[in-house]
């Protein structure tokens, strides 16, 4: 009998399917860029939920709307951020001003799945979930667990290889997102023009971006799922090159974990490189 | 029927019964913004709450019973309009909130999810509140109708006539904040909020009696629940719109019905 | 005027209110006992309305003493009334809001002469029409204390008199106090025990009879005042003594 | 009675109104002409503020025709008036809002007898002094047509007649028609050459010498209202003829 | 000073000034919600224009301009005040907007950020746009001041003397729909909304004619904008709130100043 799993997000999803069995289906509850403060579940919504062998999401400080709904369903969660053996980003290391950044915990970055490392991390621990779920399979998912875990070391290495080339290029970032992915990688994360998506930055934060990004950075990256005419004006005004980072999988074209990360890197790699002659 | 639909038609069906006769004060008093203005000085409770590390319930209800105090004060000058002054506390709470994140930074925690509930995830304790308070308030209103109604109908004559009108109408405030405060983290704020007013104001129409008002409020309320929960189930709209939108059909009938029979 | 025995109600001593800079009401003094009718007269903006409001607690006096017997019940006509046309509410449902059964509705309704509207929206009364629903339902306070302003203003010709009558009927009925604000000089005077003339402060206090001498009355009122009294005398006592006083001075305008 | 040169105003014909399923208006008519002065006159809920407002087209009547003279301007004086106070408004500003310069609501306030309100907000005005200020403002429309829903409601004594005056002398002065309702049968007589006795219908209509005549009009305002106007009769002829006719049965309740 | 802020402190003044006068309007007229509907009925503008594949500003303009003219008509019958008619037609459009998104489903847009602006973020052609809207609407506030304040005072009145009270009144609707659907794109929805009445609020009590008030809310209004922004840029406060908190903070220092005055 096959199993249903539920994941909050895409990338979260883009994981499972490495593990889960031929016939196990896989469904990703919300759209990314969904406004939280708007979202009302649909029945079909809720239907998911209830009859979801296995929940997937990262946590209530991520998919904050999703607390309550996942509230009755304690049983089939799978909450990443509680997940031992996770990396995370040192709080505030690339960052030189003043402002009170928060130690892990509350404020730390969520956005985990940016880690591959992490990413095996939640593969093994879902493949264990599955296992038990579906005693019969469990062999199964384990190989295939590690076959995920040995593609990522590859994908790492690559990543690594490519991304070594611009590790001292700086960058600002539009959110404050990519923690899990800096660090792991080393690059020179220099600002961030706001805290998160919703939050707009004040302008002093505005000036000193405007003050150190020139001579710090040479690339500034945006995302689509915000109105970031601002960060690409302010781009354009301090001369620097923007591209756009995607760590959901908005785009159709990620199928795959993998191609996710590597999209990701190539975004990277593509702007801070091609930067450094001009 | 599963059973999220009969948890979320219970938590409905409560927050309808209650929301008829307290929406119809809020039509009445020019009240229809409280419940977004709560919603704000909520957030606002929630901030503070995370930055003094205190329970978030507790700082979310005392964040609404002080916007339910600031209001009756700034109402003793009756200079500026019920709707005024609820804008302005409104926006400056939510605007107060915004800039005590900044600076706190609680990083990157969306705190509108904290707050608002919505009406599909339902659990049987949460019904149990509902009820519990539904009840509770109900009780209230009907202990209080006779003041309630007199001071909403001309505040002098009540208070010549012995009524201690701010005492009454802190009361109703009160009250209609514990109901907001407990449906927002049960049905969401848009479901509430629309719940009090919509179903009031179609009512409006087909009453002669502030009494009937109050009880078709109700009626128009419960089927809009159900209304909307079958619309939800049927085409798979969210099941909170779907009951406002379903509320709306009822005002829009509501005008259609009173223009006939002129 | 009225027996010592009979209950002091209100009482105001050397009552000042003053409003954005101006003084309202300057030292007035008032009192209202069970069975007497008081009336206030004085010109526009004398401060009567604010003196009533004053003793009802409606507004805050800035200087002198307010006494109130304890737990007073008081029945109170204000000299306008807005209502939300948001709130429905028929004459019925208002007058049974304070407590009183339908039947009793009915009944008070009918003594103002209003017992047709029973079932109508109260906003949208005419004005002589909320007039009498409003004295109804002052009425139905089963009140110590009647408080009315300008009770018959719009009221028409037949219920003017009417009212009045009324009112004087309910003080021996209920043995309330009746503290009363009017222009009509002539069908006031007839029922009232004591006369306040207000203009600011109290310029003369007593007995219409005692008042309508005062010099102070007749330089606040004048031979108009004078006119309207005849008409009243020429009711009580058909003697045609005064009819010829009238100042010739005054036809001008007629 | 008036110049048959004396062009028509406005004229309603048939006029019926209905609401609420009652029939407020039943086929009324009435015309008002230049330099004329109609009175309304009727018991509460007769129908007058509801005849003049169809008249204003501030309510859509049912069935009739109504004329109203192209581009007619016109002073309005409603029965009461309620204003939002959020608004902060002096009686100076809310009487130049028409277009009327400092100098000239000045004049008018003066005509009035409110001079000394000018810099007072509008919402803290005592009954009366609302009255004269809305009149004022009625004045400074420079109107052809002056329509007044009880204009002396709550004006004091002195006031009533020197309001009555004062319509009287603007209609000679403005040349304007003047649409007046009123319950103070004594003093609009004198002044009034066409007078509309409403109940629902138009009871009767004409001349006042005419209608206080008619059965109809004796019907509706009976021997109360003949004892007012012999007050009226006193003023103007010094004549005491009507004194004695005074019905002693209705001093029951003097 | 960095030009960010100086293209902020252009648009947040021309703003401002023209919200003063407007914001009167919407205190005397009980329509402080009216910044908050039309946000709503944007997002349903929004919704439709993706789902018709028309151009997005011109769906969000043609959804402003069916809410004022609903309210124009809703406002006819006189049983129900602005607040509720407001409250209603705002979460009926939100509901719709929310229902129609869900079912066209164009998942990955956030629509609010089609909708709203950070005052951080205006640029030149901004700064442009709201000047030049600014002055239209001014001048149009200015040839029909009289006739928009008749209305106001007292209707009946205004209309007896001769003047077209529903052509009026929707005028002052669209006037008031432009403004914030403009403001909104540029400065965002919570600053716009607040700058209306706000400021207009707190300037009553400092006026005796409504021409001063709608003076002294510009000035209130534009001192808001530039002290928020100064509290922005010192305290690092994100921009639109502290706009905000400053023009509350207004409000709170003019209700203490007339209490003095007492
Ligand atoms: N808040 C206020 N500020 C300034 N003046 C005020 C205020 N309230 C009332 N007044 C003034 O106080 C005076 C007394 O008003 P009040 O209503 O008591 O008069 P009144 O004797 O009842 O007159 P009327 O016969 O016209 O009803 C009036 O001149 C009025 O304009
Ligand atoms: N919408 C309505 N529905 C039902 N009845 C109404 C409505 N509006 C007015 N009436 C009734 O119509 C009648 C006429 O009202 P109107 O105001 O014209 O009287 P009026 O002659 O001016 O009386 P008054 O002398 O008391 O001012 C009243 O009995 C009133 O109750
Ligand atoms: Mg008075
Ligand atoms: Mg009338
Ligand atoms: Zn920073």
């Amino acid at each position: 009998q096959p199993l249903e799993l539920v994941t909050s997000i895409k990338p979260l999803a883009l994981i499972a399917r490495e593990i889960t069995a031929e016939d196990d289906q896989v469904v990703t509850l919300l759209p990314p860029g969904v406004s939280p403060h708007a979202y009302n579940l649909r029945m079909s919504d809720r239907r998911l939920l209830d009859d979801a062998d296995l929940l997937l999401w990262v946590g209530p400080e991520l998919e904050t709307f999703l607390r309550k709904p996942l509230q009755s369903q304690a049983q089939k969660l799978l909450t990443l951020s509680e997940l031992a053996g996770l990396e995370w980003p040192e709080a505030g290391a690339s960052h030189d001003h003043d402002h009170d950044h928060h130690h892990h915990g509350d404020g730390a970055d969520m956005h985990l799945w940016l880690n591959p490392r992490n990413a095996v991390v939640v593969a093994r621990a879902l493949g264990e979930r599955l296992a038990e779920l579906r005693p019969a399979n469990a062999v199964d998912y384990r190989r295939r667990v590690e076959a995920f875990a040995a593609q990522i070391d590859l994908l790492d290495a690559e990543l690594e290889n490519m991304l070594s080339k611009v590790k001292d290029q700086g960058f600002a970032v539009y959110h404050d997102g990519y923690r899990h992915f800096v660090d792991h990688f080393g690059l020179n994360q220099v600002d961030f023009v706001s805290l998160t998506p919703e939050q707009t930055p004040g302008a002093r934060h505005l000036y000193h971006l405007q003050q150190h990004l020139g001579a710090e950075a040479v690339c500034l990256f945006t995302e689509p799922y915000a109105d970031t005419r601002a960060a690409r004006d302010l781009a354009h005004k301090l001369d620097l090159r923007s591209a756009e980072l995607d760590p959901l999988a908005a785009n159709e074209r990620a199928n795959t974990y993998a191609e996710l990360l590597m999209r990701l890197g190539q975004s990277f790699s593509a702007c801070l490189a091609a930067s450094k002659g001009g | 029927m599963p059973e999220f639909l009969l948890l979320a038609l219970a938590a409905g069906l409560g927050v309808a019964l209650i929301a008829g006769p307290l929406g119809c004060f809020a039509v009445w008093r020019r009240m229809a913004y409280f419940g977004d203005t709560m919603a704000h000085s909520a957030l606002l409770g929630v901030t503070f709450g995370l930055i003094l590390e205190v329970n978030l319930n507790a700082a979310v209800a005392v964040g609404c019973l002080l916007l339910a105090l600031a209001l009756v004060a700034l109402q003793r000058s009756r200079q500026l309009a019920t709707d005024t002054l609820l804008g302005i506390l409104s926006h400056s709470t939510l605007a107060l909130g915004l800039v005590a994140i900044s600076v706190i930074s609680p990083g990157r925690i969306n705190l509108m999810g904290y707050l608002f509930g919505d009406i599909l995830a339902t659990t049987g304790a949460d019904v149990i509140t509902i009820w519990l308070v539904a009840a509770f308030v109900m009780a209230a209103l009907i202990w209080l109708w006779k003041p309630l109604l007199a001071i909403t109908v001309h505040e002098d004559l009540a208070r010549v006539e012995g009524v201690h009108v701010s005492a009454v109408r802190t009361a109703l405030m009160l009250l209609m904040a514990l109901v907001i405060a407990i449906a927002m983290k049960v049905v969401g704020v848009l479901l509430i909020t629309a719940l009090l007013i919509i179903p009031a104001a179609a009512a409006r129409r087909l009453s002669h009696t502030p009494e009937q008002m109050a009880v078709t409020a109700s009626a128009i309320g419960a089927s809009s629940v159900i209304g909307g929960l079958a619309a939800s189930f049927i085409w798979d709209w969210p099941a909170g719109p779907a009951i406002v939108l379903a509320a709306a059909a009822g005002f829009v009938l509501s005008l259609a019905l009173s223009t006939l029979r002129r | 005027m009225i027996p010592d025995t009979a209950e002091l109600l209100v009482q105001a001593q050397h009552l000042s209110v003053e409003r954005g800079g101006r003084t309202l009401l300057d030292s007035a003094d008032l009192a209202v006992h069970a069975g007497e009718i008081v009336t206030l007269i004085g010109p526009n903006g004398a401060g009567k309305t604010t003196l009533v409001r004053t003793i009802l607690q409606l507004m805050q006096h800035n200087r002198g003493k307010l006494y109130r017997k304890p737990g007073l019940r008081i029945g109170y006509m204000p000299q306008k009334l807005h209502i939300d046309p948001s709130l429905p509410l028929t004459v019925e449902r208002f007058l049974t809001l304070g407590g009183a059964t339908k039947a009793q509705a009915h009944k008070a309704l009918e003594r103002t002469g209003a017992e047709h509207l029973l079932k109508q929206p109260l906003q949208s009364l005419s004005g002589g029409e909320t007039q009498r629903v409003l004295l109804a339902r002052a009425l139905l306070q089963q009140p110590e204390l009647l408080v009315l302003d300008e009770p018959v203003q719009g009221v028409d010709v037949a219920g003017q008199a009417a009212l009045y009558a009324l009112i004087n009927e309910l003080r021996h009925e209920l043995g309330c106090g009746v503290l009363l604000i009017s222009h009509d000089l002539h069908l006031v005077m007839a029922n009232t025990d004591t006369v306040v003339c207000l203009n600011g402060h109290v310029c003369c206090q007593g007995h219409p009879s005692q008042v309508t001498a005062d010099p102070a009355y007749l330089e606040l009122f004048g031979h108009r005042a004078e006119a309207q009294i005849a008409l009243y005398t020429h009711h009580h006592d058909h003697a045609h003594d005064q009819c010829g006083e009238i100042d010739p001075e005054h036809s001008h305008h007629a």
